[in-house]
C-alpha cells in the first residue's frame, strides 16, 4: 500500500512531479495535474491530501482532487490565497512541484456501500469530494441513493460546473445546487446549503454523509443533517488546520487530541463533536 | 553668465543627508554655506533624567556608522565620573574593537565612498563591474572590521552590546579571538595594497594650514584615549576641553558648529590631524608605507585624506594583531560602580576625528546635563574653508564638475552627518 | 545567473542614525550577490546616482520628525510597489520618539541655541502612521540577516521567515541560559519580538527591547514581576519600556503607567 | 532481571570517559556554565559540577554551593538531552534548479554518536516519551531515530529532589528500572566517594565490564536506595491525580482567562519541557532564487503563527494558547501517545519568568470545575 511505502522512505523526502496541464477553474482557483517525474503510479484513496512543494516558496497542504482510480496523474484543485498558492498558481506546464503524500484518513466510501450516500459540499470543498464522488458513481450499484447538494457564494463561483451538469444528468444522482447570491441569468436555488438537505429524499436510517466547506458551513450542514434524522456516527467531516508536517510530527494541526493530518482530515462527526462547540481549539 | 548658483540638495554617499549652496558673483565667491539637514534628535535633551548605565546604549545611537566612538566616549566619561580605571585587559580589548571600527567604516570610506570619486564612477558597484575583485578585497577587508566588532561587541557591528561601563557585560573567550589573527595578517597584506592603489590616485593640488586638533598618547597611535593636542600649541586634559572648544548655531544648519576659543577659530579633526600630530607614534611599518606613499609627516592635501585613511587601517590592523595575538581573557568582565554626584568627560577618536563627551550625574545615578560634540560638528566650520578654496581655485568648470567637485572635498572628511545631527544639500547660486 | 528582471531598489532615509541602511553594506559576502539581483537605483549612502522612481522596492529607514519628512514619504509610497520599512526609526518612531513624552520645545532650547532656526514636528512617528507600508523589519539596528531574509522572500514570491514570537524562544533554541531566572537581572525578552540573533542575554545582560513589541506582549505581567521579584522601582520600569521603541503603542502605553 | 550491580571508585570514573570516547561517543554532561547546569561536551569528570547544587523554585533559579565533593550533587540541567537528540534547527535538505525543475540534495551528514553522562530519570523518561513521538507512529523522524539509537545513556540517580520536582506523581522517577545502558548512584560517606553501577543492556554491560570496580556490598545498595526515597519523599509538588479527564473536562473553565493575565505567551515552557516536540520548517532561497533550503526548527504553540491558516489564526487569545500546551501536556498525550506528556521535571515551572506553575493551575482548574 501506498502509505506503508511512504512510511519506509523519510516521509520528509519530497518526490518532483511534473505539471502536465492546468485548467483555470475559477477567478481564483485552478486545477493541475500532475505526474511523477521519470515515471510511475501515484494512488490514494478519496479525502487524502498532499504536501505540495513550489520551489522557493514553501508547501502547503492540498486536497487531492482527481479520480482514485486513476493512478497515472495527480490532480489538485487549488486557490490562490496566499505566498505559496500565489507561487503554485504562477507555475506553468511542463514545470516541477514537490509532492509528499497522500497523506490522511479517507472519506469511508467502501464502508458506506449498502446506504445511501449524501454529500454536502460547500465552496472549494467540493474538491476534496470530488475523489469520492468518482469513486461512488465507479460503484453506483453498492449504493441506495446518491445525492449532492451544493452550495457556492454565487453562481461564477461555482466549482466543476460542467461535471455537476453531467452528473445531474445521471438519472441514478440526485444534484442541487444553490447560490448564497444570484447573478442575472441564475435560475436555480438562491439560499444556504443547508436549505437543500430537507427535501433531499435519503432514508436518514440507512445514510452516511460527507460534509466539506468552510467551519461555518459545516457547522450548519451537520445541524441540518441531524436535524433530518441521520445519527452523528453516520455523518462525516473533513477539516483544515495549520500543518507544516502531514505526518503528526509537527504538532501544528492538533484539534483537541486529533492530529488532523493523521487523525483526519476526514473525521466521524459523533468522535469530534465535542470540539466542534470549543472556541479556539 | 557671471552669476552662479551651485546647489547640491542631497548629498551622496556621506553619512546623513547635508547639502551645499554656493553662490559666486563676478568670478568672486559671495557665500558657502554647508548645511546639514539631517533633522534633529534632540539626544542631550532626552538623555536627561537617564540612569548612566542606559547612556552608552542610547548615545551609540547617534550614529550607526561608528557606535563604537559613542558607546566609548559616553563611558569612558561615566568612568571618569566615577573614578573607575579599567584593568589593562579590558583597555587593551576596547582598543581591538575600535580597532574593528576603523576598519570597517575606514575601508567603507576609501573604497564605497571616497574612491570612486577618484575613479570617476558613481559608486562601488560600478566598481565592482570592472573590478569585481578589488572590490571583494575591499568588502573583505571591510568584513575583517566587522567580525572584530562582532566578536568583541556581543554579535552585532552595528550597535554592539557588550560594552558597558565599568568593562564589558561578558569577556570574550580566547577562541573567540583567536580566528582573528588570521584574518588580520590578512588585512595587513590588503592594507598595503590599498595605501599603493589610493596613493596612485591624482589629487588635485590644493594646499591647506590647518589648525590640526586630535588625541595623543604617550605611547600608542591614539584611538581611544590621550589629551587633546593641536599643532599650534595647544596640550590639555578632557575637562578642559570646553575651556578651549565650543559650538554655535548657525541658520542654515540643523548640526551646531564647533570652533576654538578664543576667536572662533574653525579647526581640523579626523586623519590628517591625527596623522600630523601622531606621526611619531605610527608603526614602523606604517610609516615605511606611508613614506612609499609619499606621505611626509604632514599631510595638507584634503584630497589625500584617503591615503591617510588607508594608512590608519593598515595602523589598527597592526595594532589590532598584536593585541589579538597577546589576549588573554581578563579575570573579571567589569568593575562595579558605584554611584556618585559627579561629572565626568571622555573623549576618542572616532574614525571621522574627536568626539567628545561630558556628563554630570546626580547621586541616583541620573544624568542631569550631557553635552556631545561630534566630529563633524566639530569640522564644519573647516569643510567650508575647504570648500572656499577648492570652489575658487575650479570656478573654470562646468556647474556639473563643480557640484562634483565639491561634493568630493566634502567627502574628504567621510563626514558623518547623521552623528552632526543629517542631508547635505549642495546649492551653488552663480548671480 | 538569474532569469529575472532586475528590480529596481530604493534606499531612502529619514530620522534615524544611518546603522539600519549600513547594515545592507554590511552583508559584505552577500552584497554583490544583491547587486546581481536587484538594481541599485538610489541609495544616497551608497551611490550619486539618483535615478528617480518608479521603483519595485523601497526601503525606508528613519521616522518622521519634520514636516518636509511628511510629505517626502508620500511621494516615495506612490512611486514604489512595495515598501519595506526597516529598523526601529521607520518601524515605531526610534529613540527620538522620546520628544513625545515632552514638550519638544523644552528639548529645542536644550540642544540649539537658537531654535527658532531649527523646523521640527512634536513627534517622531513610524512610517506606516503616513502611509501604507508592506513590510515592518523590526531592530536598532535591524539584523543584516533579516534583512537578506526579506529582500529574498520578496524576490522569490516567499513569506519572509521573520517570526513575532517573544525573545525567549531564541534564548532557549540557542541554549542560552535565562539572565533572568538565573540572575534576577530584568530582561524585556519576554515582550520583545526575536531576531536580533539573541544578543543581549547571551553576553549575560538582559534584553532592552531594541526589536520592539513581541506579537502579543504582555507587558503588564511583566512589569509586575520587574515590579515585585526583580526589585525594580517604577522609575526604572517606565525607562525600561522608553527606550528605541518607547512609541510603540504596548511599550508606550506600559511606560505610561509607571509615569 | 535484576542486573548485577559493581561499585567503580571516584578515582576510575576517568575511565568510564576515556572508554566512551574510544568508542567513539562524543560525551555529554552537566557542567556549570553562566549560572546554571548545562548539558555540554565534557572531557572527564573535571568538567563536572563537583560540589555545585541548583537552588529552584517558580522563576527563579540559582547555583548553590554544597560544599561537597559531590559530581552530581545537582538535580537537572536547565534544558533536557532534547537539544541533543532534536536540535533545535536542523536542516533537511537543499535543492537547486534544473531544467524546468529542480533537483533535492538530502542532508545526509552523519548524526552524532553521543553519550549522555548524568542523565536523571524524568530526563530518561522524556527520551522514552519522545521516542512515541517520533518512532511510534507510522512515520518516523529519522534523524532522531538513528541519533537515539546510536546514543549511550549513563543515568545518575537523584539523591534529592529540586524544589520544582514532582516526577513521584508522573511516576516517572526518581527510580529508573529500564531504558538506560548504564545506572550510577554517587555515594559520597566521608573520604569514601563510589558510584554504584548497574547496566541496563548489552552496550551498558560491555562498558562496565571493562572499568575497574570492585563487588558491589549490600551498603552501598542500601545506600543507593535510600538516596531515591528520599528524593522521592523529599518533593514539595505534585501533580494531581485525574488531571487528564479533569483537563479534557473543562475546556471552557473561566481558569484559562485568569492564567492569561499572568502568562506572557514567551513560550519559554515550550522550549525547556524536555517532551516538547512541535517544529516548522523554514524554506529559505537564496537571492539568485537557484537554490532553496529546507530546515527544521523547534517551534511553539505560544506563538500566533502556530495556528495560523488563511484568514487568521485559530489561537488568538492567550487563555487558548496556555490551554493548548497545558491539555496538551497533560491530557490530550494520554490520548495520542498512551501516556501523559509531563514528566514532572519542573522545568516549565522554573523557567516561566513569571513562574507560572503547572501543578498549582492544575489544581486551581480542579477547584474551579
Ligand atoms: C488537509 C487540507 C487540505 C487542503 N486542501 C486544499 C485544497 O484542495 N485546495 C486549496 O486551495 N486549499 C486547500 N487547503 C488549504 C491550503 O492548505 C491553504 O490555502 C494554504 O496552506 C495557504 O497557503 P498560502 O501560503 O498560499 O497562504 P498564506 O495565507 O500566506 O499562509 C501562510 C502559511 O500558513 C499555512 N496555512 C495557511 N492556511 C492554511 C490552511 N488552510 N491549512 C493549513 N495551513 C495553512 C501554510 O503553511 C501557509 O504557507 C487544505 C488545507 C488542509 C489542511
Ligand atoms: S533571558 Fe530574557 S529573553 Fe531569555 S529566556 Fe530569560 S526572560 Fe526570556
Ligand atoms: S536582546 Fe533585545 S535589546 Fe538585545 S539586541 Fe536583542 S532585541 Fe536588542
Ligand atoms: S510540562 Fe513542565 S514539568 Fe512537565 S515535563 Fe514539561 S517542563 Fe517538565
Amino acid at each position: 500500500m501506498n502509505v506503508a511505502m511512504q512510511a519506509q522512505a523519510d516521509p520528509m523526502d519530497i518526490r518532483p512531479f511534473r505539471i502536465e496541464k492546468i485548467r483555470k477553474e475559477l477567478a481564483d482557483s485552478f486545477t493541475m495535474e500532475l505526474v511523477p517525474e521519470g515515471g510511475g503510479s501515484f494512488s490514494f484513496k478519496p479525502g487524502q491530501f498532499n504536501m505540495l512543494y513550489t520551489f522557493g516558496a514553501g508547501e502547503v497542504p492540498i486536497s487531492i482532487s482527481g479520480d482514485p482510480s486513476d493512478t497515472s496523474k495527480i490532480v489538485h484543485t487549488i486557490r490562490r490565497v496566499g505566498a505559496v498558492t500565489q507561487a503554485i498558481g504562477n507555475l506553468s506546464e511542463g514545470m516541477a512541484v514537490g509532492i509528499r503524500g497522500p497523506f490522511g484518513k479517507p472519506w469511508p466510501v467502501e464502508e458506506a456501500f449498502g446506504s445511501d450516500l449524501v454529500i454536502l459540499a460547500g465552496g472549494l470543498g467540493l474538491a476534496p469530494l470530488r475523489p469520492a464522488i468518482y469513486m461512488a458513481l465507479a460503484n453506483r450499484h453498492r449504493f441506495g441513493k446518491v445525492v449532492l447538494l451544493y452550495g457556492s457564494r454565487s453562481p461564477s463561483e461555482i466549482l466543476f460546473p460542467k461535471e455537476l451538469e453531467k452528473w445531474r444528468g445521471r438519472f441514478d444522482t440526485k444534484v442541487r445546487v444553490t447560490v448564497d447570491r444570484a447573478e442575472p441569468g441564475w435560475g436555480g436555488h438562491v439560499g444556504v446549503v443547508t436549505k437543500l438537505v430537507k427535501g433531499a429524499g435519503f432514508d436518514p436510517m440507512h445514510t452516511v454523509a460527507f460534509v466539506c466547506g468552510p467551519e461555518i458551513m459545516m457547522r450548519y450542514g451537520i445541524q441540518a443533517l441531524e436535524g433530518a434524522g441521520i445519527d452523528r456516527s453516520g455523518i462525516y467531516v473533513s477539516m483544515e488546520r495549520n500543518m507544516k508536517c502531514g505526518i503528526g510530527l509537527c504538532g501544528h494541526c492538533q484539534w483537541g487530541a486529533p492530529f488532523v493530518c493523521k487523525d483526519g482530515p476526514v473525521f466521524r462527526f459523533d468522535e469530534v463533536a465535542d470540539a466542534f462547540t470549543v472556541r479556539e481549539l | 553668465m557671471s552669476n552662479r548658483v551651485i546647489k547640491v540638495d542631497a548629498l551622496a554617499r556621506v553619512e546623513g543627508e547635508g547639502s551645499l549652496y554656493v553662490r559666486v558673483k563676478d568670478n568672486e565667491i559671495k557665500e558657502v554655506r554647508f548645511g546639514i539637514f539631517e533633522p534633529p534628535r534632540f539626544f542631550e535633551a532626552f538623555l536627561r533624567g537617564r540612569h548612566f548605565m542606559e547612556v552608552p546604549d542610547i548615545t551609540a545611537r547617534i550614529c550607526g556608522i561608528c557606535p563604537i566612538a559613542y558607546q566609548m566616549g559616553s563611558i569612558q566619561a561615566m568612568e571618569n565620573a566615577l573614578g573607575i580605571v579599567v584593568p589593562e585587559p579590558v583597555r587593551a580589548l576596547r582598543r581591538l574593537i575600535y580597532c574593528g571600527e576603523w576598519i570597517e567604516s575606514h575601508a567603507l570610506h576609501v573604497y564605497m565612498l571616497h574612491a570612486p570619486d577618484f575613479l570617476g564612477l558613481p559608486d562601488a558597484i560600478q566598481l565592482a563591474k570592472s573590478n569585481r575583485d578589488l572590490v571583494q578585497k575591499a568588502l573583505r577587508l571591510k568584513k575583517i572590521g566587522n567580525d572584530i566588532l562582532e566578536a568583541i561587541g556581543g554579535g552585532r557591528a552595528i550597535h554592539p552590546v557588550n560594552m558597558r561601563v565599568g568593562g564589558f557585560y561578558r569577556i570574550p573567550k580566547k577562541s573567540e579571538i583567536k580566528p582573528l589573527i588570521e584574518e588580520l595578517e590578512w588585512a595587513i597584506e590588503a592594507s598595503h595594497d590599498t595605501i599603493r592603489l589610493v596613493g596612485g590616485f591624482n589629487f588635485p593640488d590644493i594646499e591647506q594650514h590647518y589648525n590640526f586638533v586630535a588625541l595623543r598618547h604617550e605611547s600608542e597611535y591614539a584611538i581611544h584615549e590621550g589629551r587633546v593636542v593641536s599643532n599650534r600649541g595647544l596640550d590639555i586634559d578632557l575637562p578642559q576641553f570646553l575651556d578651549h572648544f565650543d559650538e554655535e548655531h548657525v541658520k542654515h544648519s540643523n548640526a551646531l558648529h564647533g570652533f576654538q576659543k578664543p576667536g572662533k577659530q574653525p579647526y581640523h579633526t579626523g586623519p590628517l590631524a591625527r596623522y600630523a600630530i601622531n606621526y611619531d607614534r605610527l608603526h614602523p611599518e606604517a610609516k615605511s608605507s606611508a613614506k612609499e606613499a609619499g606621505l611626509g609627516p604632514v599631510v595638507r592635501n584634503p584630497f589625500q585624506s584617503i591615503v591617510v585613511r588607508a594608512v590608519e587601517i593598515l595602523q589598527v590592523c597592526l595594532d589590532g594583531l598584536a593585541i589579538a595575538k597577546n589576549y588573554v581573557e581578563p579575570d573579571r568582565a567589569f568593575i562595579e560602580p558605584v554611584i556618585k554626584a559627579s561629572t565626568g568627560h571622555g573623549c576618542t577618536e572616532a574614525p571621522r576625528g574627536i568626539c567628545y563627551h561630558r556628563y554630570e550625574i546626580d547621586d541616583q545615578g541620573l544624568v542631569k546635563t550631557a553635552r556631545i560634540m561630534p566630529p563633524t560638528a566639530q569640522n564644519q566650520k573647516i569643510i567650508e574653508s575647504d570648500l572656499f578654496k577648492v570652489v575658487s581655485a575650479n570656478l573654470a568648470l562646468s556647474d556639473e564638475d563643480l557640484k562634483w567637485r565639491c561634493e568630493q572635498a566634502i567627502r574628504n572628511y567621510d563626514p558623518c552627518i547623521s552623528c552632526a545631527t543629517h542631508f547635505l544639500k549642495l546649492t551653488v547660486e552663480r548671480e | 545567473m538569474t532569469a529575472r528582471a532586475k528590480p529596481r531598489l530604493g534606499v531612502f532615509k529619514f530620522s534615524s542614525c544611518d546603522g539600519c541602511q549600513l547594515s545592507l553594506l554590511d552583508c559584505e559576502l552577500e552584497l554583490l550577490a544583491v547587486t546581481d539581483a536587484v538594481e541599485i537605483a538610489y541609495f544616497l549612502e551608497a551611490t550619486r546616482k539618483d535615478m528617480k522612481g518608479p521603483f519595485d522596492v523601497v526601503l525606508v529607514e528613519g521616522s518622521i520628525t519634520t514636516p518636509h519628512e511628511a510629505e517626502l514619504i508620500r511621494q516615495i509610497r506612490k512611486s514604489t510597489k512595495a515598501l519595506i520599512t526597516i529598523g526601529a526609526c521607520a518601524t515605531s518612531g526610534g529613540i527620538q520618539a522620546l520628544r513625545n513624552f515632552k514638550d519638544v520645545n523644552g528639548f529645542l532650547e536644550i540642544v540649539y541655541a537658537r531654535p527658532d532656526y531649527i523646523e521640527t514636528l512634536d513627534t517622531s512617528t513610524p512610517i506606516a502612521e503616513h502611509v501604507q507600508v508592506d513590510f515592518e523589519l523590526r531592530g536598532c539596528p535591524i539584523n543584516k540577516y533579516q534583512l537578506l531574509e526579506v529582500l529574498n522572500a520578496l524576490l522569490n514570491g516567499r513569506k519572509p521567515n521573520i517570526p513575532n514570537f517573544a525573545e525567549c524562544v531564541e534564548c532557549k533554541q540557542k541554549g542560552t541560559v535565562c539572565v533572568m531566572v538565573a540572575k534576577g537581572m530584568p530582561c524585556l525578552g519576554p515582550v520583545t519580538q526575536a531576531g536580533c540573533g539573541n544578543l543581549c542575554p547571551s553576553v549575560h545582560r538582559g534584553c532592552f527591547g531594541c526589536f520592539g513589541p513581541m506579537e502579543t506582549p504582555n507587558t503588564d505581567a511583566l512589569a509586575k514581576r520587574l515590579l515585585t521579584e526583580l526589585g525594580q522601582d517604577k522609575a526604572s520600569v517606565m525607562r525600561s519600556f522608553r527606550n528605541f521603541n518607547a512609541n510603540a503603542p504596548a511599550f508606550r502605553e506600559e511606560s505610561l503607567k509607571h509615569e | 532481571m535484576a542486573n548485577s550491580q559493581a561499585v567503580i571508585d571516584r578515582k576510575d570514573l576517568d575511565a568510564l570517559f576515556t572508554l566512551l570516547t574510544e568508542e567513539g561517543y562524543q560525551v555529554i554532561g552537566p557542567r556549570a556554565e553562566d549560572g546554571a547546569i548545562l548539558y555540554a561536551p565534557v572531557s572527564g569528570p573535571d568538567d563536572l559540577p563537583r560540589g555545585m547544587g541548583d537552588e529552584e523554585e517558580g522563576g527563579h533559579y540559582r547555583l548553590s554551593n554544597r560544599n561537597d565533593a559531590q559530581l552530581f550533587g545537582h538535580t537537572k540541567a536547565v534544558q533536557g538531552l532534547k537539544a541533543h537528540l532534536y536540535p533545535a534547527r536542523q536542516k533537511l535538505w537543499s535543492a537547486e534548479k534544473a531544467g524546468h525543475g529542480f533537483r533535492v540534495v538530502k542532508d545526509s551528514s552523519p548524526q552524532p554518536r553521543y553519550a549522555f553522562i548524568g542523565v536523571r530519570a524524568c530526563e530518561l523518561a522524556a527520551m522514552v516519551i519522545q521516542d512515541k513521538v517520533f518512532e511510534g507512529g507510522p512515520y518516523t523522524d529519522k534523524g532522531y531515530a538513528e541519533r537515539r539509537k546510536n546514543s549511550f545513556i549513563a543515568v545518575v540517580t537523584c539523591n534529592h529532589a529540586g524544589n520544582a520536582c514532582f516526577c513521584a506523581s508522573q511516576k516517572t522517577g526518581p527510580d529508573v528500572s529500564e531504558g538506560f545502558d548504564l545506572k550510577l548512584a554517587e555515594i559520597l560517606d566521608g573520604s569514601r566517594h563510589v558510584f554504584l553501577a548497574e547496566a541496563g543492556s548489552e552496550k551498558g554491560r560491555a562498558v562496565l565490564e571493562r572499568l575497574p570496580k570492585q563487588v558491589a556490598e549490600e551498603g552501598d545498595k542500601n545506600a543507593a536506595a535510600a538516596q531515591i526515597d528520599a528524593a522521592a519523599k523529599g518533593q514539595k509538588r505534585a501533580m494531581i491525580a485525574g488531571v487528564a479527564d479533569l483537563l479534557a473536562a473543562n475546556l471552557e473553565s473561566p481558569h484559562w482567562e485568569d492564567v492569561a493575565k499572568r502568562c506572557m505567551s514567551c513560550g519559554n515552557c515550550t522550549m525547556v519541557c524536555p517532551t516538547c516536540f512541535c517544529s516548522t520548517v523554514e524554506d529559505t532561497t537564496d537571492l539568485s532564487g537557484l537554490k532553496a533550503e529546507r530546515s527544521r526548527k523547534w517551534d511553539s504553540c505560544f506563538s500566533i503563527d502556530y495556528s495560523y491558516i488563511h484568514g487568521g489564526s485559530v489561537r488568538n487569545t492567550g487563555a487558548s494558547r496556555y490551554r493548548q500546551w497545558m491539555t496538551h501536556k497533560l491530557s490530550h498525550w494520554v490520548k495520542q501517545f498512551g501516556h501523559s506528556g509531563c514528566v514532572g521535571c519542573g522545568r516549565c515551572i522554573i523557567w516561566c519568568p513569571v513562574g507560572i506553575d503547572i501543578t498549582a493551575e492544575a489544581k486551581a482548574i480542579g477547584k474551579g470545575a
